[in-house]
């Protein structure tokens, strides 16, 4: 039951076309720069707007194939936050996360412990009652979150969930829209600007301009080997499993690293290429994580170069040019990658 | 709270003058009533059966616009129907006849010889002419155009979006427009409702040719005043003023109990 | 904004039923009195009525009925009207008489007490010893008349002129008692007309032969 | 491209019993003309010159209502009026009133004898009843509120946040109305401009009590199908079918070059 | 002509109780979490919404004193650009940007111009023509930026300008947004979740939370001594001007830094204090920058410490406790500080 997506979609001045696939359980995020088309690819998705060509599948079901099926979109079950939220102005917060379900025929009153416990996740539990023009943008982001994820629908379609969140609010929704992510068995396309977000949270990135796929892989893969300093710059994070214990991580991958926050259980580990430092000796300091390593490849973009680092983590860092002149780095170079604990990232992954 | 609210002339000035125009004819009819009589034109139990019959007729021909004209409104504004400016147009019809044509056309149509009221009188024994129902059916015939071309006019005015949210929450479109459309809609909804109800309890020429005029069963108050006029235009004029105080007396009230906020 | 200068305007004010009639006899008048245009306004006596109190520029007022004329004016009689029983061609409520206008279960129409035409009814069943039993009473003979061309009623008192307007739907029976509500119709010039030598010529053709045929023909009786 | 739209049967029956209610009765009408006579009715100098005083009047009429109406609507809706719900009722009266008493209201005031007819004559040597300016006024008194009310229903729908983002762009309240709030009501203004002016051509009682009937001047279509009711009803039909083909011909190409867009 | 505003509001369950000033020239930024009021504060300003007491003034005119003074909007010289922009729908992008002008009698075609101008600056140009529904959302920021830019307003409102930008065209606008706000003579109050473009753009920080304010000061003040974790969080960046020549800057305050991208002219450079390594001696490797500093202070946070160090330049490092103790960290302790240059990220400044 893969949703197998070719959508085509020509306007005026602008031509969508791009192929997805999202499989059960999978979270693919969709990146790219202002009117690269990534809503208009949900919409859709959605059966807000018809394909011009291509298709639109899941497992056997079409949902869409011009010029003859088009499944309208109160029958597709996709959940959706939109960009601008479009939140219901003259019904509560509750009401309006409590909307998907009872229009899915759930009884009003089990909708609204379900609305109301969404609400709770989101940290909006006393502003059940308010109306959308009376919340901040922030809490009607959120509101918008509750509401399209309430449904479990078998679609989800997110496009920048996360945009208007205040840094620290967004920490704590980024978690626990990962810990959902994860239970959940449908398919999530995750349309964002942070790839922070993108990162953690999606299985595959598909990376769009201009209306085509420039790249599309794993997050790591991606991060590995981006095909244009765009996406280099958008990517650019190394990220790894693992289990933690206290401040101590063991990697999935082999290795382990010491961080700042200490945590328990499995993990998402995140630091930029730009903090991995590279000594020739084994330096003693504050950084925790000092591992040897040895150069695997370089590629170079516009003012820096990615190093691959095979190592127990095997990295990427960023450096500038002259540090790959001063170190004569080269395939098969051995070198020390040094890593502060305050510079890692840790996510909760269950 | 909301930013207190300066006036331009350049709007007041014509409102005023509007607002005017419309109500110095009626200071006018009232100057003239011969308030002295007023009592006694008004206790009379015809004139009481008349208003209330008026009110009565009014009130269930909005019911009836609203159950088919909200719907049809619906249809003109968001079913893509090929000819939807000519049916639109359509609609319009029963607003530039002239309401005693109106009259003939419905008599044609439901009266005992019309194709539908033949067999409404035969299969069911049902005889629409010179009856209460016939009053409201020539009322909503007449008032019906006003109610479906403002709430058209309100859905299209819509902001279409939240109808697409609705639909990826799962919501029919009989559901969405209930629970989303319609709320929102709600000041055009009210408008068409006013003005049906207006239209309805003001409406004379269609009344009195399709459904005649028999005191308490279709005498409305414009019939009433219309007689009242051949022979006794004081009279007329009281009752007249009678009905408008009635109508406006329903409309200040409902309108603000239904227009909660002060926006 | 009336008043051409090359003809001299006269104004009539003329009950609604003379409308035939009376559009016939201001072509004459305009072939008989060169120089002269003659524009008629044709309403309800009443409204008309009220408009002439109210300042309206009129010179003749015919009206449809001696109560509605306007008070103060020196009218005279130029034509009657006699009711009728208006019956859908065809007779299907097999109406004879004015006895018939009791029977509840036959559909009439009956015009208002209100309208002349309700007034002369009412005479009409006074002098027939009849209490009728009409299923509306309408605002004037026309909505009567058209509720007997849809066949809506069975039976409808209306003036022989507007059973003669409307032969082609609709049969008239004559009854003894009419002669009781013969209805007449006043016409007058005004003391505020405008025009008063061209008033009081048009009054004078209105009453001359060549006008009164024109009237029988549509259905008027000399007074 | 938009999503194609599926129309729910609980919709789109009561639409469909709303639209024949509307629009059987005008087949009625059509079945009854008597279409040979047709050309010889309509080619006479009278019924042509009585379409196009309709036409003119409607139209004028439409003019001075949406002058007026429109700054009396947004007085309505937006200004903090104290007694704004008793006013917005007031604007409801010359519905409610029956026409041929409006027409009467309409004479007391503006007549030779009324308080201000009296100075337009005396001062000016303006009289109104009985022209075609009279046959605007009179009706505009009837159409106006149509005008007012749907849009007055728009404007409490529209969102008032972009009202308030062109004041902080310095734009006064007058120009705010103009080049923000106006464009964004487009859809409720014609709504009320097609009431409007639908209203108009069908008028008949304001209409023939004050300005009367004389042929070419006031003798509007409603009045010519009035007077050919007394000579000659078949005519009266065919008169109404050719005001209704003209209206409906008008409205179906203008509604449809101003409303621009697929909604 | 300082801004000087007393804002008290009472809602519902929610009050607002804030002092602001901003000094012509001044660009202060307000900081704070989902529903803190900051919209609200900005509605206040722009004359949307009444006070329930206090004052608004900017110099002698008073704009609110309740219950007397009230100055609506249309007559306060304010730009506005509102959270969610608040596009006029029937105009172009164009005609959007021109409305102001137009509003306060520039004639047409001069309208036009600027705003071409401003929407060629926003990266538009090709789009002038562009209805806002067919605008993508990051194109409607931009279009709503330019919109509030061209009026050139005594006082300038920035509900969350640049959330809804892309990564690269963020970095674009952030730098023409801070070119214009240097020239400009007017106020300006920026609200914003991201700690970079309040850091970069602002002269002063307001932070509040539930209404009231919680910290306020200099960027590099209130980032040296946040008064609260949620703060340390929000504002750990060091910040410092300088020149830039190539890839080395020279710091107003003192010392050089090497840098990944090259520059010219006056620049702003910032990097994390988690980027900031401690070495007890110079290590030889990677890292361009190498100083030695002074521990001036220690300041704990949940789970790191923030090292103040004095040197050219001073700045602030983040380690973990186990390093404070590793290298016996007090005031007096020297070492050597560490910085990738991969790490700093560079502004122009003019
Ligand atoms: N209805 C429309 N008509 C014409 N062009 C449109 C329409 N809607 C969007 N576009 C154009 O299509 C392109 C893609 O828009 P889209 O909204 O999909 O971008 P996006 O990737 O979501 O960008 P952002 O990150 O800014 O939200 C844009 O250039 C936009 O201007
Ligand atoms: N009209 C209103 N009526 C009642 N409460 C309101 C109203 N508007 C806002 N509030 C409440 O006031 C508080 C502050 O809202 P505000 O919009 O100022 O927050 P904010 O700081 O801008 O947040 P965000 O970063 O999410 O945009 C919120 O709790 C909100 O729910
Ligand atoms: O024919 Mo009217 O316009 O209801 O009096
Ligand atoms: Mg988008
Ligand atoms: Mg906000």
């Amino acid at each position: 039951m893969t949703l197998d997506a070719d959508l085509r979609i020509t306007r005026d001045a602008f031509a969508l076309d791009i192929r997805l696939t999202v499989r059960p359980g999978e979270v693919v995020a969709l990146l790219g720069p202002n009117g690269a088309g990534k809503t208009t690819a949900v919409r859709a998705l959605a059966g807000l707007d018809h394909l011009s060509a291509g298709h639109v599948r899941v497992g056997d079901h079409v949902w869409d194939r011009p010029p003859k099926v088009f499944v309208p979109a109160e029958r597709r079950a996709v959940g959706v936050v939109f960009q601008d939220y479009l939140l219901f102005n003259h019904l509560s917060a509750l009401e309006n996360v409590a909307f998907g379900p009872r229009a899915r025929g759930v009884p009003r009153a089990r909708a609204r412990t379900q609305a109301r416990a969404w609400l709770a996740t989101v940290g909006l539990a006393e502003h059940a009652g308010a109306r959308p023009r009376t919340l901040s943008g922030g809490q009607a982001q959120r509101v918008a979150l509750a509401r399209a994820l309430v449904t479990q629908p078998d679609l989800l379609l997110l496009d920048e969930p996360l945009a208007a969140l205040d840094a620290s609010t967004r920490l704590h929704i980024r978690a626990e829209l990962g810990r959902h992510l994860r239970d959940y068995p449908g398919r999530t396309l995750l349309v964002t600007h942070d790839p922070l977000d993108a990162m953690v949270l999606a299985d595959r990135l598909v990376i769009i301009e201009a209306g085509r796929v420039v790249q599309e892989g794993p997050p790591t893969e991606v991060a590995r080997r981006p095909r244009t300093d765009y996406i280099a710059h958008l990517v650019g994070l190394n990220l790894h499993k693992g289990t933690a214990d206290g401040t101590t991580v063991a990697l999935d991958g082999g290795g382990a690293l010491i961080v700042a926050e200490p945590a328990a259980g499995p993990v998402h580990v995140a630091f930029p290429p730009s903090a991995v430092g590279l000594y020739p000796r084994r330096p003693a300091g504050s950084p925790r994580n000092t591992w040897p390593v040895t150069v695997a490849g370089l590629e170079q973009h516009a003012h820096t170069v990615r190093v691959h680092l095979a190592g127990s983590p095997s990295v990427l860092a960023d450096v500038t040019p002259a540090v790959v002149a001063e170190l004569r780095l080269a395939p098969g170079t051995q070198l020390w990658a040094v890593l502060k604990a305050t510079e890692i990232q840790t996510y909760a992954r269950g | 709270m909301k930013a207190r609210q300066s006036r331009p002339a350049a709007l007041v000035i014509p409102a005023a003058i509007g607002l005017a125009f419309l109500t110095i004819p009626l200071a006018g009819l009232l100057l003239q009533a011969p308030w002295k009589d007023l009592p006694h034109h008004l206790l009379t139990p015809e004139i009481q059966a008349a208003l209330k019959l008026s009110l009565v007729c009014a009130t269930l021909t909005t019911a009836l616009c609203l159950t088919l004209g909200i719907p049809l409104a619906w249809l003109l504004a968001r079913a893509d129907l090929p000819g939807r400016g000519f049916l639109r147009a359509l609609v319009t019809v029963p607003l530039v006849l002239p309401p005693v044509v109106g009259g003939v056309a419905l008599l044609l149509v439901l009266g005992r010889r019309g194709p539908v009221g033949h067999y409404l009188d035969s299969w069911f024994g049902i005889s629409l002419p010179f009856t209460t129902a016939g009053v409201v059916l020539a009322e909503a015939f007449v008032a019906m155009p006003f109610l479906v071309i403002s709430v058209e006019g309100a859905l299209r005015a819509a902001d279409s979006r939240y109808e697409e949210a609705a639909a990826t929450l799962g919501a029919s479109k009989l559901l969405t427009f209930r629970r989303v459309t319609l709320p929102a809609i709600a000041p055009g909804i009210i408008a068409g409702t006013v003005l049906c109800w207006a239209r309805a309890l003001g409406e004379f020429g269609a009344t009195i040719t399709f459904a005649g005029n028999f005191p308490g069963e279709t005498t409305t108050m414009p019939l009433a005043v219309y007689l009242a006029l051949e022979t006794d235009p004081d009279a007329a004029v009281v009752l007249s003023v009678a009905l408008l105080a009635v109508s406006i007396a329903v409309l200040a009230c409902l309108r603000d109990r239904w227009i909660s906020g002060p926006r | 904004a009336r008043g051409e200068t090359d003809s001299r305007r006269l104004t009539v004010f003329a009950a609604a039923s003379l409308t035939e009639a009376f559009t016939q006899i201001g072509k004459d008048f305009e072939a008989a009195v060169p120089g002269t245009k003659v524009t008629f306004n044709f309403g309800g006596s009443t409204t008309l009525a009220r408009q002439i109190t109210e300042g309206a520029p009129a010179d003749v007022f015919a009206a449809a009925s001696p109560t509605t004329m306007v008070p103060n004016a020196a009218a005279t009689t130029f034509a009657r009207n006699r009711l009728t029983i208006a019956v859908p061609k065809g007779n299907p409520g097999r109406i004879t008489g004015l006895p018939d206008f009791a029977d509840d279960t036959r559909k009439i129409a009956l015009c208002a007490a209100q309208v002349p035409c309700g007034e002369a009814a009412k005479k009409a069943f006074t002098a027939a010893g009849v209490t009728p039993a009409p299923d509306t009473l309408e605002q004037d003979v026309k909505a009567a008349l058209t509720k007997v061309r849809l066949g809506e009623v069975d039976a409808a008192l209306v003036y022989r002129t507007d059973a003669k307007a409307a032969a082609e739907t609709v049969e008239s029976i004559d009854f003894p008692q009419a002669a009781a509500a013969v209805n007449d119709y006043p016409i007058t010039v005004l003391t505020t007309a405008p025009n008063k030598p061209d008033a009081q010529s048009f009054v004078d053709y209105v009453l001359s032969d060549r006008a009164r045929a024109t009237l029988t023909r549509a259905g008027f009786e000399a007074p």
